[in-house]
């Protein structure tokens, strides 16, 4: 549906999303369409959460960054949606009469003036130095000064303080680390500065500071997502250790067209593309004793995608799936898993893997087949952990500051988890998404939807109309 | 330098099958300044932790070894991987568990045990309280060139949580120890598998499969030697090459070794990753 | 009490949370010798399957290295689990899966009576027994023990008396069922 | 003449990866209308769309190409960044190139790139000939059809109401509820369906903004989004009464139906009345007696669950998981164990699905708190035999054959979708799957709308789902509605069937023709009429039209014949 929104209007009532992963992308889009503002804070430099690191999504194999684009963009350009990306929710206060939110929000300094920056990218050209990429998940680099896609919105980029030459000796000048005059007398210099050289816009601005902002919203939507448990928390898979032992998100950037391999699938040691890959499932999942208690629900779908990429991307690789249960529970998805299994061939072994280690220039797992009774053995060029999905470290500080009740595991509750799930136990808080526990992209969207859907009613309630 | 002092309890297997073990200890110790006092009086520590521990005689061996330790005062160091294995454990288990620790202290006649002792191996000695720097510091006889393989087997690692020496899945103070002399610690693939611990007297097969798989691992990362720090996985390592022609066998040495060989106590020839190494 | 109660409040392992993911077979270095492997153990022990479990040699090849209970997602260490099926296979006079086993423990229970009951390494020898382990850095078995040439006694130690008079309470007689045995334990705190 | 602008994107290496760029780019440029041509690594980027603004100022320009993906992914972003620039929306069109070029030919980059060229090329053409056009702007009803009375059609019902829509609410049975009104209790709350239901069910009868209609049908639905007609026909004493409301938006939260325990035979369903499935557990779970078998009323010992029971199972059930069982099972074994806590309960299972939150603590629970012994396999078959029943069953893991005489057997049998739901999609003219689901728009990010504007979906209806996730999708399935209902008016495409009344000689080819029901004999005279709220621009009567009276707008006979000109 097409809403020419009218300018916007501060007095407007309005909802603060927080995180833009597709459930809160789902969640500003409804809010937004209906007339009402929404601010949408990320703390990433840009939109799209884990769902634009995905390469294709099961079951259909539709390419995930080009459904996702299209949301995207309807985000960056609405008129009802003000964005604010590389920001953190500092504060949360409930007005007087608890009707509204004054809420607090720290912009982190990006050293590049968003509003002279036009996305050229000649910085990133540029800049010299690279670093492992976080988005790539260790499978790929990016310059210091960088975006997370060339299709990121917004497409500005931000400068990594941590690794940024300038800014180092900069610092190191300003603390006296460094002396302030060199040899010859004149006054020293930060090193390097190439990416403000050759920005055409001179949006370079070596001087910014975190910036703050205070709003009043009338509802939120909580919307943070999730993260992946650390591989090197599970030792035994020498997580962390092996180059070739990755998790799953780093797997889907070595599918992605986008990703750092083009849509090859190489192996990270070498290059050299693997023959014969293990995916092993419920990684930390399922795992009382060293991980988390809960199952994550989407390995077992994703894995199964996953394994299906890969016998499509090399022809006679070899792929086996180690699990406990599949747990394929949703519309199209046990059809998907018999496709794996019987058409695409996919070796899957219940049982799980005691230990793998590198011997030869090959990987050894060491796992079991409790079916058939015996320990298998399989050598593997590149082993794929399905790491525990968990919350994400700020989810437990939003809970405080709103204090919301949070589950074991550390995910948010919902005010009746069965019957009520996208209410809190505070008025005008909703839930989306993962930020709650474990859920698909479908279940995200419809979730986002809903919260959306109770924001509306409450701004309606609370009588402020819609702009037309 | 500074001397440290620290009681010591032996226990039997040094006084039998490891006594190079000992005095490699010793010798290594004195020349980092480390004077390890051997307990007055003592006994062996068990040599199993009890699993079922259903009454404090199960842990009276142990237990007494710990009193004995008490009273010496300061920590309480060992050597042999099992006896700091049933030592550390029964501390622990002592420690969480008051009741078991009050019927004991009813029972023995030189208690009362306090509880609060952390029987500690020597390796945990040179790490935290020396660091690897004041090794290299020590080196005369720097190791260079020479590949060695770090074995831990289970006792120095697990259970983790109780053992608490190093991480379970991915330890490295042996490796940091090795690296500190000078050598080179290899890829190693086993070591962290088990030997086949006791089962020596009943189950020969198994555990001569056990350890024919942890030697086979080492070599095939290069080790001139495995470097040790339990005289059970050492008995097994060797008992399970005693077949293959001498020149063929991978040495098996402690890690004390390699200390008084790059401090130059001990002569370089003694090395056995030197003299039975394969060039 | 069934075994599985009696295994589990003896170990203090909890085996109905396993579900039978396999990680303890794939990562023992016992495995390849045992006719079950740890997991399907626990599975029979759940079904009830008393005297398969009891009878198989997998009871006597668990060296106690505890990598699966390192690895367990359930936190079961099956070392403890192992040590009171032994137990509970020579109380109840079931024939190990491992005849020579049992000898040597009979044996080494003759060696502590011909050392007399006052003396230190009945406790010592006893312990053993009851832990169904033993210490093999006497060499390759007992020959060693008894050609006196690895010394079993500690140096320089002081009475056990008080030791020696506890001992009969506590050592499993044959033919008592393992269940009594563990009711007759106190859990500690 | 036309100042044409043609954009060719890399789509990172999906098209320029196969296809040679610079080369569609020379192509478009040399074309004699076109006046700026360019390529960029990702043209609906914000760089990308900025390129494209950049050069309609700079160039003049008065249309644009797109040559990327499918215009069903970006056509909207493009038009929306034309006509910031004051280039008309429709004057802008997308060439796809990468569905229909390089992704389809991968092996021969050079005919692709070829291809791309004269798909380029032929939209050219066509655009330069596009009218410029205003989207037509039609009113709405807001008001909202709510399809069943379930948790989802209840969730989605007050979340209108309670944002000030009113709401007609039809429920096919007597009583609202749905299916869980017959649970003894839910996963995680104690009390039983009906007491949970309790709240939503008076609020929704005392709702001022919901109108109810229980033992009544939806007969028949026409109009268009905003705009529906809806017949529904209620059962009462006197007989059936028909009612007419007029809606903007239809929701259909139909549910499900259990599935026969006859067509199960292998499991010995219906040969034994103590063989018996979940949802009739349920009910004995709630005996005020305590449970009883239906049999002889005796207190059964030994209980076995069947999972799968006919799900997984494409030769002699359905294909699908049917999602929700591993989760009933769960609790109704642990429910037994806590009415009759001597009594035994195991689980025959093939993999248990706990996905959900909670749901792995919950089954791990149920295994050691409540003692429910787990048995990974198959059961190969259940009987009556002389009134015992016998059930054989492997234990796959220990590898033990099992033959069991339970007191009482339940399987989980299949949910299936509500019957006479593929009856109400063809009057919803929405489609079903092949297992007769209702199918939403997207499987990903339009979970909860259908291809039909103005019908959307909310729980089982569109597949098996437990609680929270029908409550979800009932609250968003609202949250579309009140999307729509927001809106001053709805804005729709223009670009549909016109008739040229000169021409038009009112022989009704067209109208019988038409897919949509989109065309009529006008009352004024007899010349065919287009509402062009229907009209989903097919092109059917533009073939069918003798007299060539009636055509698409933006893809007129001219047109086509110049698109395939330029290709020919």
């Amino acid at each position: 549906m097409d809403c020419g929104g009218a300018g916007m209007s501060e007095a407007r009532p309005s909802a603060l999303v927080i995180g833009a992963g597709i459930a809160g992308i789902q969640a500003a889009l409804d809010i937004a369409n209906s007339g009402y503002r929404a601010v949408l804070v990320e703390s990433e430099p840009s939109i799209g959460g884990h769902m634009a690191q995905l390469s294709e999504t099961f079951p259909t194999l539709d390419c995930s960054q080009c459904i996702l684009t299209p949301r995207t963009v309807e985000v960056g350009h609405h008129a009802n949606i003000d964005l604010r990306t590389y920001s953190l929710v500092e504060d949360i206060r409930r007005s007087k009469d608890g009707s509204a939110f004054q809420v607090r929000i720290r912009r982190k300094a990006a050293y590049v003036d968003w509003s002279k920056c036009t996305g050229c990218g000649a910085c990133q050209e540029k800049c010299p130095f690279k670093v492992e990429s976080d988005f790539e998940r260790g499978v790929g680099v990016r310059k210091v000064i960088y975006t997370l896609s060339p299709q990121a919105v917004p497409n500005k980029p931000v400068i990594d303080a941590e690794h940024c030459r300038y800014l180092i000796s900069k610092h190191e000048i300003e603390s006296g680390t460094v002396a302030a005059l060199t040899k010859s007398g004149k006054p020293a210099e930060p090193k390097c500065g190439a990416c403000a050289k050759f920005c055409p816009t001179e949006a370079i601005d070596w001087d910014q500071k975190d910036t703050y902002e205070e709003l009043e919203v009338g509802a939120i939507v909580l919307a943070t997502g999730f993260d992946l448990m650390s591989p090197a928390q599970l030792g035994e898979y020498g997580g962390g250790q092996l180059p070739d032992v990755v998790d799953g998100l780093a797997f889907e950037r070595l599918l992605a067209a986008s990703g750092p391999t083009a849509g090859r699938v190489l192996r990270p040691s070498d290059g050299q593309e693997p023959r014969n890959v293990v995916f092993i499932q419920c990684c930390g999942s399922r795992d009382p004793a060293r991980g988390q208690p809960h199952c994550s629900k989407i390995c077992c779908m994703y894995t199964a995608k996953q394994a299906i990429l890969y016998k499509h991307h090399v022809h006679g690789g070899e792929a086996t799936v180690f699990y406990i249960d599949v747990r394929a529970a949703g519309k199209g998805y046990e059809e998907f898993l018999q496709r794996a299994q019987v058409q695409e061939q996919v070796n899957y072994i219940r049982g799980k893997v005691s230990r793998v280690y590198a011997e030869n220039g090959h990987l050894v797992v060491k796992g079991a087949d409790t079916l058939g009774h015996r320990s298998v053995d399989v050598i593997a060029d590149m082993v794929v952990l399905a790491m525990a999905v968990q919350p994400r470290p700020e989810t437990r500080r939003l809970a405080e500051m709103l204090d919301l009740a949070i589950d074991d595991s550390g995910f948010l509750c919902g005010l009746d988890e069965e019957l009520a799930p996208i209410e809190t136990l505070q008025s005008g808080v909703f839930l989306a998404g993962t930020v709650q526990g474990p859920r698909d992209i479908p279940e995200s969207v419809a979730q986002g939807s809903a919260a959306a859907g109770k924001v509306i009613q409450r701004l309606r309630q609370q009588g402020g109309e819609a702009a037309a | 330098m500074a001397s440290r002092t620290y009681a010591y309890f032996p226990g039997c297997t040094l006084r039998s099958h490891a006594h190079e073990y000992e005095r490699q200890a010793l010798a290594a110790g004195q020349a980092l300044g480390i004077d390890l006092v051997e307990l007055p009086e003592w006994n062996c520590c068990g040599a199993t932790f009890p699993l079922n521990a259903e009454n404090v005689m199960d842990l009276i061996a142990p237990a007494r070894v710990l009193i004995a330790g008490g009273k010496a005062g300061g920590d309480l160091v060992t050597l042999c991987a099992v006896c700091f294995h049933v030592l550390r454990r029964t501390a622990n288990f002592l420690q969480t568990h008051p009741f078991a620790l009050e019927r004991l202290n009813a029972f023995v006649e030189e208690g009362p045990y306090d509880g609060q002792l952390r029987p500690r191996h020597l390796l945990e000695v040179v790490r935290d309280d020396l660091g690897w720097a004041e090794i290299r510091q020590r080196v005369t006889q720097p190791q260079a060139g020479v590949r060695l393989a770090a074995y831990y087997g289970c006792m120095l690692l697990r259970p983790g949580p109780e053992i608490g020496l190093d991480d379970p899945e991915q330890p490295s103070v042996l490796e940091n120890l090795i690296e500190a002399v000078g050598a080179q610690a290899t890829s190693f693939s086993h070591s962290s598998e088990c030997c086949g611990s006791y089962l020596a007297a009943t189950q020969p097969g198994a555990v001569e499969r056990a350890s024919l798989r942890v030697v086979e691992a080492a070599r095939a990362g290069g080790a001139a030697a495995v470097i040790t720090a339990c005289p059970l996985c050492k008995y097994n390592l060797e008992q399970a090459q005693r077949e293959q022609p001498e020149e063929s066998r991978l040495p098996v040495a402690y890690f004390t070794q390699l200390l008084t060989i790059a401090f130059g106590v001990d002569a370089p020839e003694s090395a056995p990753w030197i003299v039975g190494a394969p060039a | 009490m069934t075994l599985l109660e009696a295994v589990e409040q003896r170990s203090h392992q909890d085996l109905r949370l396993c579900f039978q993911c396999h990680k303890c077979t794939a990562g023992c270095p016992s495995a390849v010798d045992m006719l079950f492997g740890p997991d399907r153990v626990i599975r029979l022990l759940q079904l009830g399957e008393d005297r398969r479990v009891l009878g198989s040699p997998d009871l006597w090849l668990c060296a106690g290295c505890g990598t699966c209970g390192a690895r367990c997602p359930n936190g079961i260490d099956m070392a403890p689990v192992m040590e009171s099926l032994r137990a509970a296979a020579l109380v109840s006079g079931t024939r190990p899966g491992d005849p020579g086993a049992l000898a040597f423990h009979r044996l080494f229970l003759g060696v502590a009576r011909r050392l007399g009951r006052s003396h230190e390494a009945t406790l010592l020898i006893l312990y053993k027994l009851r832990s169904g382990n033993l210490f093999s850095d006497l060499g390759s078995g007992i020959r060693l023990v008894l050609k006196g040439k690895v010394p079993l006694l500690p140096h320089r130690i002081a009475g056990w008396r008080e030791v020696a008079q506890t001992i009969d309470a506590y050592t499993p007689r044959a033919g008592e069922p393992p269940c009594e045995e563990s009711a007759r334990s106190k859990a500690w705190n | 003449m036309s100042r044409v602008g043609v954009f060719v994107c890399h789509c990172g290496n999906n098209i320029a990866g196969t296809l040679n760029v610079e080369q569609v780019v020379r192509a478009a440029g040399a074309h004699p209308e076109v006046s700026f041509a360019a390529d960029y690594r990702y043209m609906c980027s914000d760089p990308g769309q900025e390129l494209i603004r950049t050069a309609i100022r700079e160039h003049q320009l008065d249309a644009v190409v797109v040559a990327a993906c499918s215009p069903a992914m970006h056509e909207a972003t493009f038009r929306k960044a034309c006509a910031a620039e004051g280039v008309n929306a429709y004057r802008c069109e997308s060439a796809n190139i990468r569905e229909q070029a390089s992704w389809v030919h991968q092996k021969q980059p050079e005919a692709a790139t070829d291809k791309a060229s004269d798909i380029v090329l032929s939209v050219v053409e066509k655009v330069r000939r596009n009218a410029s056009l205003a989207p037509i702007r039609l009113p709405l009803t807001r008001r909202s059809l709510v399809i069943g009375g379930g948790i989802s059609g209840l969730t989605a019902a007050l979340d209108l109401a309670d944002a000030g829509y009113p709401v007609i609410l039809v429920e096919r049975s007597p009583a609202l509820g749905g299916k869980m009104r017959q649970f003894s209790r839910s996963y995680l709350n104690l009390a039983d369906g009906e007491q949970l239901l309790q709240d939503r069910l008076s609020r929704v009868s005392e709702h001022v903004q919901i109108q109810v209609l229980t033992s009544a049908e939806v007969r028949q639905l026409s109009g268009y989004v905003g705009n529906f007609e809806a017949r529904v026909a209620r059962q009462e004493p006197e007989g059936e009464v028909e009612f007419t409301f007029e809606v903007g938006a239809v929701i259909v939260a139909t549910g499900w139906d259990p599935y026969p325990l006859e067509r199960v035979p292998w499991l010995g369903g219906g040969s034994h009345p103590d063989i018996v499935d979940t949802l009739t557990f349920e009910r004995m779970l709630l005996q005020p007696e305590g449970l009883r078998r239906p049999s002889d009323g005796r207190v059964p010992q030994q209980v076995v669950f069947v999972q799968c029971a006919g799900s997984r199972d494409p030769e002699r059930g359905v294909p699908y998981c049917s999602k929700v069982c591993c989760m009933v099972v769960a609790k109704q074994a642990r429910a037994y164990r806590q009415q009759v806590p001597q009594g035994s309960a195991c689980v025959f299972y093939t993999d248990i699905r706990s996905g959900g939150k909670g749901y792995e603590e919950y089954v791990q629970q149920a295994a050691e708190q409540y003692g429910v012994l787990y048995l990974r396999g198959e059961v190969g078959r259940v009987e009556a035999v002389d009134g015992q029943i016998r059930l054989q069953g492997e234990d796959t893991l220990s590898g033990l054959q099992l033959e069991l005489t339970p007191d009482l057997v339940v399987l989980a049998t299949p949910l299936l979708p509500a019957a006479g739901v593929q009856e109400l999609a063809q009057v919803l003219r929405i489609s079903a799957d092949s297992n007769g689901f209702l199918s939403e728009a997207h499987p990903k990010l339009r979970p909860v709308e259908t291809l039909t504007a103005g019908v959307f979906l909310a729980g089982c209806s569109q597949g098996p789902k437990d609680i929270p996730e029908s409550v979800a999708q009932g609250g968003a399935a609202a949250a579309k509605v009140m999307q729509l209902f927001s809106q001053e008016m709805l804005l729709q495409s223009p670009t549909v069937a016109v008739v040229d009344a000169e021409i038009c000689s009112g022989c009704g080819a067209c109208i019988e023709t038409c897919p949509y029901g989109a065309r009529s004999l006008s009352r004024v005279r007899p010349v065919a009429v287009v509402n062009p709220a229907l009209c989903q621009a097919c092109g059917a009567c533009a073939v069918i039209c003798p007299n060539k009276a009636t055509e698409v707008v933006n893809w007129d006979a001219g047109q086509i014949l110049a698109m395939v000109g330029e290709v020919s």
